[in-house]
C-alpha cells in the first residue's frame, strides 16, 4: 500500500509529534507514505474564509501533484489539511465556476488537476484499508488499564462524513480498543476545543478547552487521544492560564499515533511522548510472564 | 402472334440467382417455349444497345439478381425499368441488399483500400485502383463506378413483384413465371412466398419447448448440432422464426442454421431488430452483467441479424460514413 | 428566421411508471426541455426495437425509453424483457455507428416527477453536445449520387439521339390481380 | 379488404384549460395547424373540452359533420380519456375511435418558452391525428366482481373498514400480522385532543370485529401471495402456528400463570420492551382474539433450531403445566405447524401502518446511550394505567435515597426526531407535536414535573388542536423553539450534576440554552414499515421516494392505488392521525363497496390476439407471458392467446419475430404512426 502524503504546516512545526510518530507507525504497518513533492500550504480553514476562488486554487495544487505523481490516494494526517483538501474536492465536483477557476490557476503553473484522487484520513485508511486485525497483530505491549477519552475534534467529521458518524464517531474507540486500551464514555468527541478562539478570545476559548479537559478527568480518563495539531495544541498549552481561571485540570493529551507506537513497542525517539508539556505516566511494566511470551 | 419478351439481367450478385433458373431443369423449356428472351448476360450475347433500342414497356417481365452497387448497374436498372412492364427483384441482393450490402458497415474508401491495397492475398504494388476513366491511344473509355452505398433494386427503381431467396427456389419461380403468364398476379408489391415465417416448414419445430430460456447463444462453428433439434433450442442464432418461409426450410434440413436470407413476413419492417427483440427478450438473466455475458454469443449482431437485410434496414448503412 | 438547432428525442414510457411520473412532472409544474414528445405504451415490454430504429430513421436525435423499476413492473416482468433488448440494441447501434448516449433506458418510478426532469434535460444537453443524427438528411444526401447518375446519363442520352423505338411492342397477358 | 374503405372524417379539439393550457400553448395556432392535416374534418379550440358543454359540442359535431374519429388535445389521459370515450360514444361512435393528447402535464405545465410549447402540441397532435386514422372499433369487456373484500392489517384503519364493509352486508377477511388487532393505537393512553381514553373507544370495535358474522379474522397471519387482477383476486394466507387450537381456546389464560416459567422474563413487545411476558401470553388485556399465544423461540418445549420446512422442533421436554391447567379444553397443540389459506376477493383494502422512527439513528439525542431517554411510544405505555408499570411513571435510571424508584421531576420532549430533518427523513410527521403536547399534559398530571417541549415550528391543524396548545400553555408547560443540538451528561454547574442537559439553541431568545432534566421523550416521528417495499410488491403498488405508498391521485383519488381493486388507507399511505385514518378507511371501504355493488369491472381492450394464419409457431411469445395466457395448440401448430389471462403489456408483441400479434389499442401501425407525427414538425 502507498499513499501520497501530504503533510501541512503542523507536522512540520506545533504538530511534530504527530508526524515523528506516525510515519514509524505507518511504516511499522507495511505502509509506503511518498511526501508530495513541492506541496505548498493547504489553505487552512482561514483562507476559505476569505476568498474561496484563491483558497481552492491553493488546495487544488496540491490535488494536481498528487494527480501527476500517480498516486490516487492522498493522506492528509492534520485535520485541517484534510478538510480543506476534501472541501476542494468537493467543489471541484459540485459547481463548475469553481472548477474552471482552479483550472485557469493551475493553467498558468502548467498543472491541471482533474479532482480523481481521495482525500483518506489516517483512521480512515487504518480502519478500512489496513484493518484492525492487522494492528492488532502489530501489537506487543497492549495498553492494558490505559484509560483514554478519545477526541475527534470537528473537523474530520464535520461538514463531510466521509467514513464516521457525524455526531458519534468511533473508528478512533475501535482502534484504541485494538490497541488494549480502555475507551472512557465520553460524550464530549466532537466538541469545538476551542480553535483559534484559545489565542484571540481566550476567555471562550479556553473555557471550551477546559471543559474538554474537566470532564475528561471526571470520567476517568487518563490520557486524551486526538487526531487534530490544533486540538492538541490547545488542550496541551494552555494549562497554566485554564488552571489560573477555574482549576488545574492536568492530563495529557496525545496523538492516537504515539498511542499506537507505545502499543507496538516502538523506541521512545519514534514515540515521542517527551514533546508533551504534561507528560503522561508510564505504563504498568508488562507481567513477566506476558513478556516471556512475546 | 409474337410470344412474351422475357429479361435476365445480373447486377451485384454471386450468380447463385442464374443457376436457380438452369435449376429450373426440364421445366426451363416450358418457360422457352413460351417467351422470347430478349437479354440473358450470363447465357446468350446481347448487347445493351439491342436493350436501348427497343420501345419503352415492350419487355413483359424483366427478372433482375443482384444488389445495385454500381453506377452501371443502376443504370441498366433504370433502363430495364423503362423497357418493362414488370421489374422483378429475383433474389436476396434485388430484394433486399443481400451479402453486397453488408459493405454498408464500411466506407468506399475503406472497401477499395482493402481490395486494392491491404488485403493478405493481394500483389498490387503499385496500389493500383480502377479509374472511372482513362486514356490510351487516343481513346477515352468509361468504367463502371463503386457507388458510396448499396442498394436493393427498389432503392433506385420501382419494383412490381420480389423472388426472395439466397438463391431463390426453382419451385418459387416457376410458380412465379406461372403467375406472371396466367395474369394471375397478387397486389404490387407483393413477394411471391408464403407470408408465414419459416418455422412453419422447419421440421425441427416440435422440438423447440415453450419454455426456452437463453443462457448462451453458440456460433455454428462452436459445437455439433443434434440433426433433429430446433437450433434455438441448442442455443443457436436461428433466423427461422424472423424469415420468410418458401425454401422447404432447406438449411435447418441440411443441419444449419437459418440465416434469414428469405426477409421478413410482410408485417415486419426490420428484420433484424425483431430477431433481436425475440432472442433478447427471452434471456434468461436479469442482471445487466448476466444479460450481457449470455449476449456475449453474439459478437456481430449486425452481421447476424442483417446478413442479408442491411440496405433494406430501417438505418441502411452505418450512418457516420460518408455519402 | 431559422431557430437554432436543439435534439428531438422521442421517448418511450409505460403508463404505469414513467407516464405516471411525467404526469406528476407536470403536476409539481417542474420545468424541463420542451424537445422530448412522449408515446405512451403499456408497459416498457411493448417497446418493439423496431420503434427505436424506426424513430432514429425518421429523425430523432434520441430514444428515450422509460420503464417501472426492475421488480416494480406493473405486468410482472415486462422492464427485463425491455432491459435485455436494450442491452444488445445498444451494442448493435455503436456497430450503425450511432453514439451510445443517443438510446437512453431509465427506470422512472410513478413517484420519481423529479427523475423525469433531471433525465430529459440531461438527454437534451447530452444530445445537444453530440449535435443532430439526421437521418433523414443522411439518406438524402446518400442518394444524391443516383440523382448525379441520372443527370449524367440524361446527358449522355441526349447526346446520342432519340431511342430508335422500330421493335414491336411485346403482347401482353391479361393481368388479374388476386 | 373488405368494404370500400370509409373516407376518413377527424375531429379535433384543443382545450384552454382556462389558463392552465392556454398560458403557455397558443391553442388556436394548434386548431388552425391541425385543421390542414388529411383526413381532418374540423378542428375546434374551446376552454373547457371536460366540462358539460364541451362534451355536448363533440356529440353534436360527430353527428353534424359526420365525424368517424375524435382526437382531443388537453390534459392526461389518465385523468379524463374516460370522459371523452364517453362522450365519444355518446356521440353514437365507438369510444376507441377516440384518442387523447396530453398538452397540459406533458407540455404547458412543464415548459417555459411559448413558441416552443406551442410547437410541441403541434406536433403531439398530428401524432394523434395520424395515430386515430388507424384506430379499430373495440368493445369493452365486463368481468364480474368477486362481492368479498381482504382487509390487511388490523390497525383501526382496517378495524374501520373492516366494519363499515361487514355492516353494509359484505363478507370481510382481515388479516393481521400480530397476535391481535389493535395496531398502533391499542398501546396509546388517550387520544389527542379530547384526551379519551384510547383503550375505551378502541375495545369495544375490536371485539365487535372479532363477533362480527360477515367478517373473518386471521390474526398471527401473513398474505404471501397474490394473483389475479381487480375483481378477482386470489390471496393466500399464511396462518402462522400460535401452538393454540383458536376454536377451543376460551381466554380464560389459565394457561399463563401455571406456566413453569414463574416470572415474567421475556421483552414484551406491546409495552415497547418495558414489561416482560412469560413463553405463553396474550398481548394485552383487551386483546381480540382473547386467544393466547405460546413463543416457540423461548418455550421449553421446544427445541432450538428448525426442522427442514421452517418450523421448530418440539422437544417434549417440559413439565408442560400450560396443557395441564388447560385441561380438557385441550387447547394446546405443539405439533400445530403453519398453514396455508387460499381465498377470492375483488377487492383489498391494505392497511399497514407505520413504524417508529428508530431514534437510535440520532446519536446525539442519546437514545440507549442514557437509560431515561425515552420514545415517545414507552410514555405511552409508562402512562398507561395497563401498561407494565400501572400508569406510574418511573425512571429507568435512578433510585430515590429509600431505594424506591425515581419520579422525574424535570421532563424535556424534543419535537421532530426523525422528521424535518435532511439527514433522517424530511417529512412532517404531523401527529408528533399533537401527542408531544397530550404526554406533556398526561406526564404533568402523573409527575408534576416541569414540562419543556423543544420544537421547530408547532403544528396544530385540526379541529380542536390549536385551542388544546393553548390549554398547554396555561398548564405552565414551556415552549422552547428551537432544535436540539444535543442530549449530554456533562455538567458545567452543580444544579446539572446527574442530569440530562438539553443544549438548544432558543431561537426566539436569541440565546443557547443548557437545560437540565431528569427524563428526555424523544417524539419519533413515523416511518414506513420495514417491509413496505415487499407489501407493495404483494399488491403491486407504488411507493413514493419516501417509501410511503402511492394513492394514484393525491386530491381526486387519495385511496385508491394505481392497480385497480387495490385501495390504501391510514399511514401506510403517510402520516396521519386517528380521525383522518379513520375517514380514509371509510373512504376506502366505499370505494370498494362501489365496485361491489356494481357488479363488475370494464376492462380496457388492450389485450393482445395472434393473427393465426401468419404464426408460425416459433413459441417466441410463450415464454414471455407472465400469465401464461399464451398457449400452444399442438394439434395446428400455433400459439394462440387466452385473452380472458391476457393483461395487455404488450411484451409478447414486442417480440414477436414475425410481427404475428397485435395489441388492440396499441397496434405496430398505431405506433409507428405516432413516431411519424411527433416527428413531423420542424
Amino acid at each position: 500500500m502507498k499513499y501520497a502524503y501530504f503533510p501541512g504546516c503542523s507536522l512540520k512545526g506545533t504538530g511534530k509529534a504527530y508526524e515523528e510518530s506516525l510515519l514509524p507507525v505507518m511504516k511499522h504497518l507495511g505502509v509506503e507514505m511518498q511526501e508530495l513533492d513541492d506541496w505548498n500550504c493547504c489553505g487552512a480553514t482561514a483562507y476559505m474564509a476569505v476568498d474561496e476562488g484563491k483558497a481552492c486554487a491553493a488546495a487544488a495544487r496540491n490535488l494536481a501533484i498528487a494527480e501527476k505523481s500517480g498516486l490516487q490516494q492522498v493522506l492528509a494526517p492534520c485535520s485541517a489539511c484534510y478538510l480543506v483538501l476534501n472541501k476542494t474536492q468537493h467543489y471541484l465536483h459540485e459547481y463548475p465556476g469553481m472548477r474552471q477557476t482552479v483550472a485557469r490557476a493551475l493553467e498558468t503553473v502548467g498543472l491541471r488537476c482533474e479532482g480523481t484522487s481521495a482525500v483518506r484520513h489516517p483512521l480512515d485508511i487504518l480502519l478500512n484499508d489496513i484493518g484492525l486485525e492487522a494492528v492488532k497483530q502489530k501489537v506487543t505491549r497492549p495498553l492494558k488499564g490505559l484509560k483514554v477519552a478519545p477526541y475527534y475534534g470537528c473537523q474530520i467529521v464535520r461538514p463531510y462524513a466521509t467514513f464516521d458518524d457525524q455526531t458519534n464517531p468511533t473508528t478512533m474507540d475501535r482502534l484504541l480498543e485494538a490497541l488494549g486500551a480502555t475507551v472512557v464514555k465520553w460524550p464530549l468527541k466532537t466538541k469545538c476545543c476551542g480553535g483559534s478562539l484559545t489565542g484571540t478570545l481566550p476567555e471562550a476559548g479556553l473555557r471550551l478547552s477546559y471543559i474538554l479537559l474537566k470532564e475528561a478527568i471526571k470520567r476517568g480518563a487518563d490520557v486524551i487521544a486526538t487526531v487534530c495539531p490544533l486540538c492538541q495544541f490547545n488542550l496541551d498549552a494552555y494549562h497554566p492560564k485554564i488552571s489560573a481561571r477555574w482549576e488545574p485540570v492536568p492530563i495529557p493529551t496525545v496523538y492516537f499515533s504515539q498511542l499506537m507506537g507505545l502499543a507496538f513497542g516502538l523506541p521512545d525517539n519514534q514515540v515521542v511522548l517527551h514533546r508533551g508539556m504534561i507528560p503522561m505516566k508510564p505504563l504498568a511494566a508488562p507481567a513477566p510472564a506476558a513478556a516471556a511470551a512475546r | 402472334m409474337s410470344k412474351p419478351k422475357v429479361a435476365f439481367y445480373w447486377c451485384a450478385s454471386c450468380g447463385g440467382c442464374e443457376e436457380t433458373v438452369v435449376d429450373l431443369a426440364e421445366d426451363i423449356l416450358g418457360v422457352v417455349e413460351k417467351v422470347d428472351i430478349v437479354l440473358w448476360p450470363v447465357a446468350m450475347d446481347f448487347k445493351y444497345k439491342d436493350v436501348a433500342a427497343l420501345p419503352d414497356k415492350s419487355i413483359f417481365a424483366t427478372l433482375l439478381n443482384g444488389a445495385i452497387r454500381m453506377s452501371e448497374q443502376e443504370e441498366l436498372a433504370v433502363l430495364l425499368r423503362r423497357k418493362s412492364q414488370y421489374l422483378i427483384a429475383y433474389g436476396a441482393c434485388a430484394q433486399l441488399g443481400g451479402i453486397p450490402a453488408l459493405a454498408n458497415q464500411f466506407s468506399r474508401e475503406q472497401v477499395l483500400k482493402f481490395n486494392y491495397e491491404d488485403c493478405p492475398a493481394l500483389a498490387n504494388e503499385a496500389k493500383t485502383r480502377p479509374q472511372a476513366q482513362f486514356t490510351e491511344a487516343g481513346r477515352t473509355p468509361h468504367l463502371s463506378q463503386l457507388h458510396h452505398v448499396v442498394r436493393t433494386l427498389d432503392q433506385v427503381v420501382d419494383v412490381d413483384f420480389y423472388i426472395p431467396g439466397c438463391p431463390p427456389t426453382p419451385n418459387l419461380t416457376k410458380a412465379a413465371f406461372e403467375a406472371l403468364l396466367s395474369g394471375k398476379l397478387p397486389p404490387k408489391g407483393a413477394v411471391l412466398a408464403p407470408d408465414i415465417a419459416l418455422c412453419d416448414e422447419c421440421e425441427r419445430k416440435a422440438t423447440k419447448p415453450t419454455d426456452v430460456a437463453f443462457t448462451e447463444f453458440k456460433r455454428p462453428h462452436q459445437g455439433l448440432w443434434d440433426s433433429g433439434k430446433c437450433f434455438l433450442a441448442q442455443g443457436v442464432v436461428c433466423m427461422g422464426p424472423a424469415t420468410r418461409s418458401g425454401c422447404g426450410a432447406a438449411c435447418t434440413s441440411g443441419n444449419m442454421p437459418c440465416t434469414g436470407c428469405f426477409g421478413p413476413t410482410s408485417r415486419v419492417r426490420d428484420q433484424g431488430a425483431k430477431m433481436l427483440s425475440s432472442l433478447c427478450s427471452n434471456v434468461a438473466a436479469k442482471d445487466v452483467a448476466g444479460i450481457q455475458q449470455a449476449l456475449a454469443g453474439i459478437p456481430d449482431p449486425v452481421g447476424t441479424f442483417y446478413r442479408y437485410g442491411l440496405a433494406k434496414s430501417l438505418l441502411r448503412r452505418r450512418v457516420d460514413l460518408p455519402a | 428566421m431559422t431557430k437554432p438547432w436543439t435534439p428531438r428525442i422521442v421517448a418511450f414510457f409505460c403508463n404505469w411508471c414513467t407516464y405516471t411520473a411525467a404526469d406528476l412532472a407536470g403536476v409539481s409544474r417542474l420545468k424541463y426541455a420542451s424537445n422530448v414528445r412522449v408515446i405512451r405504451l403499456m408497459c416498457s415490454g411493448r417497446v418493439d426495437p423496431q420503434f427505436i430504429l424506426d424513430a432514429l430513421a425518421r429523425g430523432a436525435d434520441g430514444v428515450l425509453i422509460g420503464g417501472c423499476h426492475p421488480g416494480d413492473c406493473h405486468y410482472v416482468e415486462g422492464n427485463y424483457k425491455m432491459l435485455r433488448r436494450f442491452e444488445l440494441l445498444k451494442r448493435m447501434l455503436v456497430d450503425f455507428g450511432i453514439e451510445p448516449q443517443r438510446v437512453r433506458l431509465e427506470w422512472i418510478s410513478a413517484a420519481e416527477g423529479e427523475k423525469v426532469k433531471t433525465v430529459i434535460n440531461e438527454m437534451t444537453q447530452q444530445l445537444q453536445a453530440l449535435g443532430p443524427l439526421g437521418m433523414p438528411q443522411k439518406f438524402t444526401a446518400w442518394d444524391q449520387e443516383l440523382e448525379h447518375l441520372a443527370q449524367a446519363v440524361q446527358a449522355r442520352d441526349a447526346a446520342a439521339g432519340p431511342c430508335p423505338t422500330h421493335a414491336a411492342p411485346s403482347p401482353t397477358p391479361e393481368v388479374v390481380h388476386v | 379488404m373488405s368494404a370500400k374503405k370509409e373516407e376518413l372524417r377527424i375531429g379535433f379539439y384543443v382545450c384552454h384549460c382556462g389558463h392552465n393550457i392556454a398560458s403557455m400553448v397558443d391553442c388556436v395556432a394548434v386548431a388552425r395547424s391541425v385543421e390542414k392535416l388529411p383526413g381532418v374534418a374540423l378542428a375546434r379550440d374551446y376552454k373547457y373540452m371536460c366540462s358539460d358543454p364541451g362534451q355536448v359540442l363533440i356529440q353534436q359535431d360527430i353527428r353534424e359533420h359526420k365525424l368517424n374519429r375524435i382526437v382531443v388535445a388537453s390534459c392526461s389521459p389518465l385523468l379524463h380519456e374516460h370522459t371523452f370515450r364517453g362522450a365519444t360514444e355518446a356521440g353514437g361512435l365507438n369510444p376507441f375511435y377516440f384518442h387523447m393528447v396530453n398538452i397540459r402535464e406533458h407540455d404547458s405545465w412543464v415548459h417555459t418558452d411559448r413558441q416552443e410549447a406551442t410547437e410541441k402540441a403541434k406536433a403531439l397532435a398530428e401524432a394523434a391525428i395520424r395515430r386515430v386514422a388507424h384506430h379499430k372499433a373495440l368493445e369493452i369487456k365486463k368481468v364480474p366482481i368477486h362481492p368479498d373484500v381482504l382487509v390487511v392489517g388490523g390497525g383501526i384503519a382496517g378495524i374501520h373498514a373492516a366494519m363499515t364493509l361487514a355492516n353494509a352486508g359484505k363478507k370481510v377477511y382481515l388479516v393481521e400480522r400480530e397476535p391481535s388487532i389493535g395496531g398502533h393505537m391499542a398501546k396509546f393512553d388517550k387520544t389527542f385532543p379530547t384526551l379519551d381514553c384510547a383503550a375505551c373507544i378502541l375495545t369495544p370495535k375490536m371485539s365487535e370485529v372479532g363477533s362480527h358474522p360477515n367478517i373473518t379474522l386471521w390474526t398471527y397471519s401473513d398474505v404471501t401471495k397474490v394473483d389475479g387482477y381487480v375483481g378477482n383476486y386470489t390471496v393466500q394466507v399464511k396462518r402462522k402456528a400460535r401452538y393454540i387450537i383458536e376454536d377451543l381456546c376460551t381466554g380464560c389464560q389459565d394457561c399463563i400463570p401455571n406456566c413453569v416459567f414463574k416470572e415474567p422474563k421475556f421483552t414484551d413487545d406491546f409495552n415497547e420492551g418495558l414489561g416482560k411476558r412469560k413463553p405463553v401470553y396474550i398481548p394485552f388485556p383487551q386483546a381480540t382474539p382473547q386467544v393466547v399465544v405460546i413463543d416457540p423461540e423461548v418455550c421449553l418445549n421446544f427445541k432450538r433450531g428448525k426442522n427442514p420446512d421452517g418450523s421448530p422442533i418440539v422437544s417434549d421436554k417440559c413439565k408442560k403445566t400450560c396443557v395441564e391447567a388447560c385441561g380438557e379444553k385441550n387447547a394446546i397443540d405443539f405439533t400445530q405447524k403453519d398453514e396455508l389459506k387460499e381465498i377470492k376477493v375483488g377487492n383489498i383494502i391494505v392497511c399497514t401502518g407505520f413504524k417508529t422512527f428508530d431514534a437510535g439513528r440520532v446519536p446525539a439525542y442519546g437514545y440507549g446511550t442514557y437509560k431515561n431517554v425515552y420514545t415517545s411510544l414507552e410514555i405511552e405505555r409508562l402512562v398507561n394505567a395497563s401498561g407494565p408499570t400501572g400508569g406510574e411513571v418511573i425512571l429507568r435510571e435512578g433510585k430515590n435515597p429509600d431505594g424506591s424508584p425515581k419520579t422525574p421531576k424535570s421532563i424535556g420532549i424534543i419535537h421532530c426526531v426523525g422528521s424535518r430533518d435532511k439527514k433522517t427523513n424530511i417529512w412532517c410527521s404531523r401527529v408528533c407535536c399533537m401527542y408531544s403536547m397530550k404526554l406533556a399534559h398526561l406526564l404533568k398530571e402523573h409527575t408534576d414535573a416541569e414540562l419543556y417541549n423543544f420544537y421547530i415550528d408547532m403544528r396544530t391543524p385540526g379541529k380542536g388542536y390549536e385551542e388544546f396548545y393553548n390549554k398547554l400553555l396555561e398548564e405552565g408547560t414551556h415552549f422552547i423553539r428551537g432544535r436540539v443540538g444535543e442530549v449530554t451528561d456533562w455538567a458545567m454547574t452543580p444544579e446539572e450534576e446527574g442530569k440530562l442537559v438539553i443544549r438548544v439553541e432558543d431561537t426566539l431568545a436569541g440565546v443557547v440554552r443548557r437545560i437540565p432534566v431528569d427524563m428526555v421523550v424523544l417524539a419519533t416521528g413515523l416511518e414506513p414499515q420495514a417491509d413496505a417495499g415487499d407489501v407493495r410488491r404483494l399488491f403491486n403498488m407504488s411507493c413514493g421516494g419516501d417509501g410511503w405508498f402511492l394513492e394514484r391521485h393525491p386530491k381526486l383519488a387519495p385511496v385508491n392505488t394505481f392497480t385497480d381493486g387495490v385501495f390504501l388507507a391510514g399511514c401506510c399511505q403517510g402520516p396521519k392521525d386517528i380521525p383522518d385514518t379513520v375517514a380514509q378507511a371509510g373512504a376506502a371501504a366505499a370505494e370498494a363497496m362501489v365496485l361491489i355493488d356494481r357488479g363488475y369491472v370494464e376492462q380496457e381492450p388492450n389485450t393482445a390476439f395472434i393473427l393465426d394464419q401468419e404464426c408460425s409457431g416459433c413459441k417466441s411469445c410463450i415464454p414471455l407471458c407472465p400469465y401464461t395466457a399464451i398457449l400452444f395448440d399442438e394439434e395446428r401448430k400455433k400459439a394462440y392467446i387466452n385473452e380472458a389471462l391476457c393483461k395487455g403489456c404488450g411484451t409478447c408483441v414486442g417480440a414477436c419475430p414475425s410481427s404475428s400479434i397485435v395489441q388492440n389499442l396499441f397496434e405496430d401501425s398505431e405506433i409507428f404512426s405516432e413516431i411519424e407525427g411527433v416527428l413531423s414538425y420542424d
